[in-house]
């Protein structure tokens, strides 16, 4: 099943990630150790030149990243046609035992990836290279996740074969099932509801707080974070239940295809872009008060602030949105 | 241009598209055995060059 | 006022052939003056300017810009006193943007786009809005009164008019230094006379001006406060004009 | 926020002009972008395209086609198999089809012959692919060589329509009599057996009673002759992706020379531009923009040309390798349909390799020193 153009498409994808990763990650280590921002030596000024080079690869390989995070998605949405019984993008990943994991590791290196960014966009306005330790070490972090998530993602598409019988999304998400799908589903509707717009509110409320007040930085963070948890939770509880209109259909991924008007997407995207920005401030704040930072990570961090509210008050009104206007009413539901 | 082809598959209950015509096993593809493309004499290896684009269908190929 | 304290900037440290182009030089370039560096070519005098001009860093020693304020560096507005010796380049070619203004020995002007473009360019990474940064160059052109050259390519130009666009450029970003290396070495007498005479307006707007030359009717004008004699590398004596 | 959208602005504006001041390079390195993109998009296209009108076009193909096996091969299968058959719950019809294929030796093409019911002796109708080739019209007549070595004439009672080519290219109807009588068709024999059956869910559970009944008989599922093409050009267009993959990892060296081979003119105005106030960040962009305006022109371009070539010439390059040693090739036109994952595909197979080959190569280029400018 490797020769697909579209399986061949996130080959070349994760494989341009991994080596931009590798070769950013090797360089990082040797600025790890040799770095001294005091010396004129041309080794150093030879290193300084060498963190553009860095900076310029992990954006292009993070935002590679991004796409083909939702190319993944859609590839197995588009392959669910070749195994009885998926009917969307859940079946296709439950054929072999990689389908999830990779799922997995690719939004986890997305988030990092995200965080990295933020962490590098605020180290490049300091201007005595501030936060070039931390930066490095969580580059070398995720160098790892990138890599491994490009060989399960080989191992993946290696071993679909056409005619497997796998389980539809219905059965994976359902009440009854046990494994983690079904726990998630198995969650009532009435308190997620309550916890998904608790959660929403207070994040909105600690964000305002913190971006007039400069105050309580980690909160707000540690609550978008919480919320982006719980807006995952609740979309396989209930928000997709209101999308399809169909009290058992819980399967997360049907909500990207054509006929719901690809509304999945907006709301993914929303999410995602919120969740980073929130645990990006999050991440900014230790480095507050050392040296140039002091005057740079607040003005980012308001910027982040702005950016997690935005979106996440997007998120909130496309999933109310749908639940006024959907036909279906649950049992406990908070609306009328 | 595509009515007109699916009146005539239905009329005439055909089974495969006019494509590649030169060999039974490129022209009827659905409908070829697995060996009409070796059938000349035992040693026969598969020559004519639509047959690298007309490969035998998957449900041939996998199931015995 | 630019201030270097027992500066050395040495090139190929570790490679076969090392050498140091400045040796531990002590000066201050005092504001709103004309300063001449003074000596044979490879006595270092390149090499200092494109250190106080923060085009590079020194293999030792300290640069330190002060003045009301350091233009160019983020919050620098209430700042005395910056050292700009580890800067990262980012920081750097803030500050050698907005304060420094610079004419080369053979004016470096892009072939292939027309003059206006090129006194333009050193504004492009502001992101100031190119409307405003038109009209400025319009008026420095017409200034210099080569405006009617602002739509033809530069290899057009005559040395003259060539050396009064790279000087137009130098002020685009409004630096409160100009640096000059060998200016006058492309150009006769009268042009180098009347390129003292735009040096002397800048003093009237009490820019600080700094120019490395062995051009005798350079070093020899009356306008010159301090001539600052160096050869390999080093300073020998730093005094005020005869 | 809206200075760095006039930096982004004033750059981009550079990189234009930079690019088109150095038009032959620039133009080089465009037309071969282009022609890697109009390859693949070619190639993807037209499968996605072929793989939808296989699939529309043959739902209407019998649901379930009984075929006779001996040792392996095809053989005739036995009029006696129908009422058999017949008897199965939720067969709703039996019909024996005759068909056969045949060598004209005079245009070495291969025609498909079938018999129809409603053709009157003597008559026959031909596909608009032979008329084409043999240059006959109604009215005329086109022999056969028939088995017992004499060649009869047939008239050609009805040309079938041009628009039904991609089906019917090279058919020739006879009557049942004429065609047995000219390959001496054994009696009470028939090519294959067409099943129609009332419920479609029923369909394999039918093929496999039938399968089990007569051990020696073959079912084909109505389904499997729709995804037939799936498998055709999914393996065959991966391959031919493997191959372009050959053609994008030439082109991204040629960009990557293209990259790293600066002219000193270019080497110089970098220089200029570095001493003149421009930093490494923003020859960066410069840069990457120059990379962008060429990867976009390229991809629109060859995106497009690929879609006039597939949808308006209906992949007229290709017919060569498609139509292999065939003399007779169906001449139609495929109904467009671009999706844009299609798209997304394309872009990570072409643009992706691109501007990853092209980031070392402008970095090395924009981290010359601000004072080389100065010493030159």
């Amino acid at each position: 099943m490797t020769l697909h153009p579209a399986v061949l498409a996130l080959f070349v994808a994760s494989l341009l990630t991994g080596g931009m990763v590798l070769y950013a990650g090797w360089y990082g280590a040797r600025i790890l150790l040799q770095w001294e921002i005091g010396s004129g030596s041309e080794r150093q000024l030879e290193l300084e030149r060498r963190t553009y080079l860095i900076s310029t690869l992990l954006s292009v390989a993070f935002a590679l990243q991004l796409l083909s995070l939702f190319l993944f998605v859609f590839t197995a949405d588009r392959l669910h046609g070749m195994f009885s019984g998926a009917m969307c993008a859940a079946g296709t990943l439950n054929v072999n035992g990689f389908g999830y994991p990779v799922l997995v590791l690719k939004i986890v290196t997305f988030l990092l990836a995200g965080l990295w960014l933020v962490v590098n966009h605020a180290d490049t306005r300091g201007y005595d290279y501030p936060l070039i330790k931390a930066k490095y070490a969580l580059l070398l972090a995720i160098g790892p996740l990138v890599l491994v998530e490009g060989y399960l993602q080989y191992r993946y598409f290696a071993g679909l074969h056409p005619d497997v019988i796998t389980s539809c999304c219905g059965s994976l998400f359902s009440q009854g099932e046990k494994g983690f799908g079904g726990d998630l589903a198995a969650l009532p509707a009435g308190p997620m509801e309550v916890a998904f717009f608790g959660g929403m509110a207070a994040t909105i409320a600690c964000g305002i707080r913190f971006h007039r007040g400069g105050r309580g930085g980690y909160l707000f963070s540690a609550a978008s974070s919480i919320t982006f948890a719980v807006a995952v939770a609740s979309m396989i509880s209930f928000i997709c239940l209101y999308i399809y209109e169909l009290p058992t259909h819980h399967c997360p991924f049907c909500i990207l295809q054509k006929e719901y008007g690809y509304v999945g997407y907006v709301l993914y995207i929303a999410l995602f872009g919120g969740g980073v920005a929130g645990m990006g401030a999050g991440v900014l704040m230790p480095f507050r008060g050392r040296g140039s930072m002091a005057r740079v990570v607040p003005a980012l961090q308001r910027r982040l602030t702005e950016v997690t509210l935005v979106l996440y008050l997007l998120f909130t009104l496309v999933v109310s949105y749908r639940i006024l206007l959907s036909p279906l009413r649950l049992g406990g539901g908070p609306t009328p | 241009m595509r009515e007109a082809s699916r009146l005539m598959v239905q009329q005439l209950q055909l089974t495969d598209l006019c494509l590649f015509t030169e060999a039974r096993y490129t022209r009827h593809p659905s409908m070829a055995d697995l060996h009409s493309a070796f059938q000349d004499h035992p040693l026969a290896l598969e020559h004519f060059p639509s047959g690298s684009l007309a490969t035998p269908p998957r449900f041939r190929r996998e199931r015995p | 006022m630019i201030a270097l304290h027992d500066v050395t900037k040495s090139f190929n440290i570790g490679k076969p052939n090392p050498f140091t182009a400045v040796r531990s030089v002590g000066l201050t370039i005092a504001a709103a003056r004309l300063t001449v560096l003074k000596g044979p070519s490879g006595s270092g005098k390149t090499t200092l300017l494109t250190l106080i001009g923060c085009m590079a860093r020194p293999t030792s020693g300290r640069i330190v810009l002060s003045g009301d304020g350091i233009a160019g560096f983020p919050g620098g507005e209430e700042m005395r006193e910056l050292d700009i010796t580890s800067l990262p380049e980012r920081f750097l070619a803030g500050i050698r943007r907005a304060t420094f203004g610079f004419i080369f020995q053979h004016f470096n002007l892009v072939r292939g786009i027309t003059v206006l473009e090129n006194v333009m360019l050193p504004a492009y990474p502001t992101g100031e809005r190119h409307g405003e940064v038109r009209k400025r160059a319009v008026e420095l052109l017409s200034l210099f009164n080569v405006e009617r050259h602002a739509h033809s390519r530069v290899d057009l130009l005559s040395g003259g008019e060539t050396q009064r666009v790279a000087i137009a450029r130098a002020l685009i970003n409004r630096p409160s230094v100009i640096v000059a290396d060998e200016p006058t070495a492309h150009l006769d007498t009268d042009l180098s006379r009347e390129f003292m005479e735009i040096v002397g307006s800048f003093k009237r707007e009490g820019k600080t001006v700094l120019i490395a030359s062995h051009d005798p009717l350079v070093c020899e004008s009356s306008r010159v406060d301090t001539v600052v004699e160096m050869r390999d590398g080093r300073i020998l004596r730093s005094g005020s004009a005869p | 926020m809206n200075r760095s959208i006039e930096r982004h602005r004033n750059i981009l504006d550079f990189a234009l002009s930079s690019l088109l001041r150095r038009k032959g390079k620039n133009v080089s390195l465009w037309v071969m972008y282009t022609l890697v993109v109009f390859l693949i998009a070619a190639i993807v296209f037209y499968t996605h395209a072929l793989k939808r009108e296989a699939a529309l076009i043959l739902q209407g193909a019998p649901d379930i086609v009984v075929q006779k096996m001996v040792a392996g091969r095809h053989d005739l299968v036995p009029v006696g198999y129908v009422e058999k058959i017949a008897a199965i719950r939720g067969v709703t019809a039996v019909r024996p089809r005759l068909w056969g294929y045949y060598y004209d030796a005079v245009t070495g093409a291969n025609f498909t012959l079938m018999a129809s019911d409603d053709l009157p002796p003597g008559t026959a109708d031909i596909g608009n692919g032979i008329a084409r080739t043999m240059r006959i019209a109604e009215g005329d007549f086109i022999p056969i060589r028939a088995v017992p070595g004499a060649t009869t004439l047939f008239q050609v009672r009805k040309v079938l329509p041009y628009a039904s080519e991609l089906a019917s290219s090279d058919l020739i109807l006879l009557s049942e009599g004429d065609l047995r009588a000219l390959f001496d068709f054994p009696r009470g024999f028939a090519t294959d057996l067409a099943l129609t059956v009332g419920n479609p869910a029923e369909r394999a559970t039918i093929a496999a009673k039938i399968a089990a009944q007569f051990p020696d008989s073959r079912p084909i599922l109505n389904s499997e002759i729709l995804r037939t093409y799936d498998s055709i050009f999914d393996w065959r267009g991966g391959m031919m992706v493997v191959m372009l993959g050959v053609a994008v990892f030439s082109f991204v060296i040629f960009a990557w020379d293209k990259a790293t081979g600066l002219s000193a003119e270019e080497r110089k105005e970098i220089g200029i531009l570095k001493s003149v106030g421009w930093e490494t960040g923003d020859v960066l962009l410069l840069k990457f923009w120059e990379g962008a305006v060429v990867s976009l022109a390229a991809f629109l371009c060859g995106v497009i040309l690929a879609y006039v070539q597939v949808f308006f010439f209906s992949a007229s390059l290709f017919e060569p390798a498609l139509k292999g040693w065939a003399v007779l090739y169906p001449r139609f036109k495929l109904v467009p349909d671009v999706d844009p994952y299609l798209l997304a595909v394309l872009f990570f197979l072409t643009v992706v390799p691109y501007t990853v080959a092209t980031i070392i190569p402008s970095w090395r280029a924009a981290t010359v020193d601000p004072d080389a400018a100065m010493r030159s």
